[in-house]
């Protein structure tokens, strides 16, 4: 699905990430831990073509992103649903609009129905025609799992999904996650939440990587 | 050609869907809208200016050009032959449409300033006046004082040229700089529209980022700014264009005879006006364009 | 005063800490001082022209109005005692600087026109012509007609009226557009400085937010955006203005005689030009205050 | 310190906080949790004046805020250091510069060691030049901390200061609080993290709110 092939990547101070190698196979569960600042976030933007790695290859479903053409990133992005850390909407559009916007600029039907049910998932039914400045801060997280989910893609990236939502309801959105991983989707998730990662572990057969000393480890069985 | 239509069908009407991804309003819309509208009345009236000036510049010319006054002044006895001289030089003249000698009342008229009304003209030994019609081009006034020099000694050409000269020069200026303020109002109109479109687009940062991020083609996100731009520059250059055309048409126009020329347009002119939403438009199309392609190429 | 004075040069030297927090630059700044700049350059363009006009209106009026004639044809023997009466009439009338019978050789000189220069005039039954120059403020003529038929029958007084007003007219109609337009460029100015500084303050809502949350007074969050936009704004102005006045200054003046005036400034009427980024700076300041204390008084 | 009285608030569409009465001592340390979209963060906001309350009374330093004019809540917010969980900078500003804001704008003299050793304490010595949009989400959270008490104030409120942080740095974060609430300043932190809760209470004596059902509950010893 995903391979990386000695990845670096500097944000132009020195490098951030080193000689990092991995295959995230289909159907594979991945969290991804490390310190604040240690490249999470970084890492998942090579994921999915924010980021260019400075040295090494990251190839994407059978594709080297380095040769893609800005139409292909945006097709390939089509196929990989993410929840970015600072969650962004269109400020102008409502909720529903925004998690039904991946349909809409793909120019795909928009069935509402499925639409209205997703929203019921992440518990934002009541939040529908509110606008995104309107929500919490954890709607906003929910909204953008919604958004991340909403085209069926093959990999779903979340980052730190759950940093602002309450226990029982950060149970609820790994239950979905869980679900599409069931389906055969490809998941990885950056969080801090331990909890969370035991509580997954408890659920489904996920690996946990680690970013640490600019490397990537494979964290044992201790967690 | 059919292709094109559909092209530009879809361009204006377009899925409404997709112009809904960018935020219906704010500032530098309105902004963008009321400097396409400002330009385009000051535009318009700058237009208008120009070709009043250009019409008052043919009129002072040829108002004043196309009679010139020969005036033959000889011993009594020769009078009557250099007169008949005359109109055989003008005849072979090129550039001259009639000449005719002015009967004694005319030129009683024509004296009438100067000596009043009751003037004994035939007792006087004034000169023999022509007159003299010009064709549209004109003719050689150096050439023909040259001839007539020959042929006739006691003739002598009075062209006007002394009145005439500063008049055109005056309407011509005046359509100098009618013109060039059309072209300052023009180029100061394309900079306006475009760092308004710059403007809006670096306040959509979020908009552009989010829809990039959520697999939306270059195209698209480019289209809709650049859908929204280039109607909101037209539609307010011609609501520019049509208040100023609407005052222009609506404003008296004072009645100046033949010397003078109305403020507005005559005509074909009129057909100049719907040009500039069309131009306001091709600057904001253009000017969005790179803009937002521009804004695109930051993110990857 | 002396507070008004360190007031005002706060504004403008400061602590420039506090300007930092306005993010220095972006295209809503470039507008600003684009649009500035632009419009100060239409400005005085319009400013010169309306000048012009109104120069032009002046000497075409003074060349035709100040010089008037009067021409005495009277029966041989009571010519002289009319030509009396009317130097009689004009030194009692108000308005009229001087009068005096034209000598016989510059009445030749104006007749040569229309009869070539051997005209013996002396023999010649023609009229005694008199000319007036008026006072700047001109007589009135209708009042000078009555008086003469009575006193003289045989005086008629040619004012030129004819030939005058349509050039007065003219020159007076250029005037009108000319104003019109700077009182256009100048609303149309007023109107883009103000939606460009409420973009700039839309697109800087985050900022504004941040100052407010951390403890920032109204007044230092709007004096910083307005000190930013005022100074962008004088500035744009006065870059145009410079470069307009430059032009003019540089631009070969063609030389024109009497008839007709160059399109520039001239002595005290440049004294006009640093008005221009006054107002810029004003129009902006009030335009700047009033949108950041609309966009303050949305947020507690 | 601040005390509120019978207080309502909602955003239009029905209530959201109903008749919450609540003092807050001086030098005491509470949590306010609750479920997400529950009223924390809006809670928080009646506490330093951004909403007004729609019934109810609160008081601030023995003020009304209902009655305070604009320049008397910008007087106030310098003495409450607030985190707030959209944490929002100058994006033009370096961090440092961000962090020494409020005494800017206070027209307060910065005392530059003082600042270097604040961004310290949060881990971002080696941020102090970078421009906030190139912070890590967490790292953004310990700026905004820093900004919230570089002022010395007498109340910080947190909302949700940990979200993005990992346990060590949290833990470094809530040592810094549990600090200046021994100096004398009252802390309310806003937070889903149990496990915060639990080691804060083991070194200071905090007390838990818990918003559920609209209303104002103190949590029992079973936390
Ligand atoms: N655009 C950027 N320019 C420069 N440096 C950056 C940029 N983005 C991130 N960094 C730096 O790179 C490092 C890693 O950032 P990243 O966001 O990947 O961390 P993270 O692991 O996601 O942290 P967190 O858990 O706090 O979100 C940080 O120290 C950050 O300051
Ligand atoms: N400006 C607003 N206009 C309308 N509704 C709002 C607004 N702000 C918040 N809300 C709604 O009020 C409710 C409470 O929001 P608040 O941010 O206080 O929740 P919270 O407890 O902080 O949640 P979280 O833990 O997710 O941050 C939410 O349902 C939210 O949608
Ligand atoms: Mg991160
Ligand atoms: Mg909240």
């Amino acid at each position: 699905m995903i391979e990386l092939e000695n990845v670096s990547y500097g944000y132009g101070g020195g490098e951030l990430l080193t000689e990092m190698s991995l295959k995230l196979a289909p159907g594979s569960f991945h969290f991804l831990t490390g310190p604040s600042g240690a490249g999470k976030t970084t890492f998942l933007k090579l994921l999915y073509a924010e980021l260019l790695p400075s040295a090494g290859r990251v190839t994407v479903f059978d594709q080297s992103v380095r040769g893609l053409g800005r139409d292909e990133i945006a097709e390939l992005r089509r196929r990989i649903g993410v929840v970015h850390q600072d969650c962004q909407f269109l400020d102008h559009l409502s909720v529903a609009e925004n998690v039904a916007l991946p349909l809409l600029v793909a120019d795909r039907p928009i069935d509402t129905r499925e639409l209205v049910e997703l929203l019921g998932w992440v518990g934002l039914k009541g939040q529908m025609d509110a606008l995104p400045p309107e929500l919490s801060g954890g709607e906003r997280q929910r909204a953008a799992l919604a958004r991340a989910v909403i085209m069926g893609p093959d990999v779903i990236l979340a980052d730190e999904p759950t940093g602002n939502v309450d226990w029982e309801m950060s149970q609820r959105l790994l239950h979905l996650l869980v679900e599409l991983n069931r389906m055969g989707k490809t998941v990885v998730i950056a969080t801090h939440d331990m909890n969370l990662i035991r509580s997954a572990k408890a659920q489904v057969a996920a690996r946990v990587l680690r970013i640490k000393g600019r490397r990537l480890h494979l964290a044992g069985a201790d967690l | 050609m059919n292709a094109q239509l559909a092209r530009a069908r879809a361009f204006l009407t377009s899925d409404l869907q997709s112009d809904r991804v960018v935020p219906p309003s704010g500032f530098t819309a309105r902004l963008t809208v009321f400097s396409a509208a400002a330009m385009a009345f000051l535009a318009v009236f700058a237009l208008a200016l120009s070709f009043a000036a250009g019409r008052l510049a043919d009129r002072w010319s040829d108002a004043l050009a196309q009679s010139a006054t020969i005036r033959v002044s000889a011993p009594e006895d020769q009078q009557e032959r250099q007169v008949q001289a005359v109109l055989a030089v003008l005849e072979t003249t090129p550039g001259i449409a009639s000449a005719r000698e002015l009967p004694a009342d005319e030129t009683q008229a024509l004296l009438a300033p100067w000596f009043g009304p009751d003037l004994p003209i035939e007792t006087l030994p004034i000169p023999a006046l022509i007159e003299v019609v010009e064709e549209g081009t004109g003719f050689d006034p150096e050439g023909l004082r040259l001839r007539l020099q020959a042929e006739a000694p006691g003739a002598v050409l009075d062209d006007h040229d002394r009145w005439r000269r500063p008049l055109v020069a005056a309407a011509g200026r005046m359509r100098l700089v009618a013109v060039a303020s059309l072209v300052l109002i023009g180029a100061a109109t394309a900079a306006m529209i475009t760092l308004a479109a710059q403007a809006a687009l670096a306040a959509n940062g979020q908009v552009i980022r989010v829809l990039r991020l959520v697999g939306a083609h270059d195209r698209y996100i480019a289209q809709a700014f650049v859908r929204r731009f280039t109607l909101r520059a037209a539609g307010g250059a011609a609501a520019g264009t049509a208040l100023a055309a609407l005052m222009l048409a609506l404003v008296p126009s004072v009645e100046t005879g033949s010397f003078l020329t109305g403020l507005g347009f005559q005509g074909g002119e009129w057909l100049w006006l719907p040009l500039l939403p069309v131009l306001g438009g091709a600057v904001a199309l253009a000017a969005t364009r790179a803009a937002a392609l521009r804004a695109l190429k930051g993110l990857m």
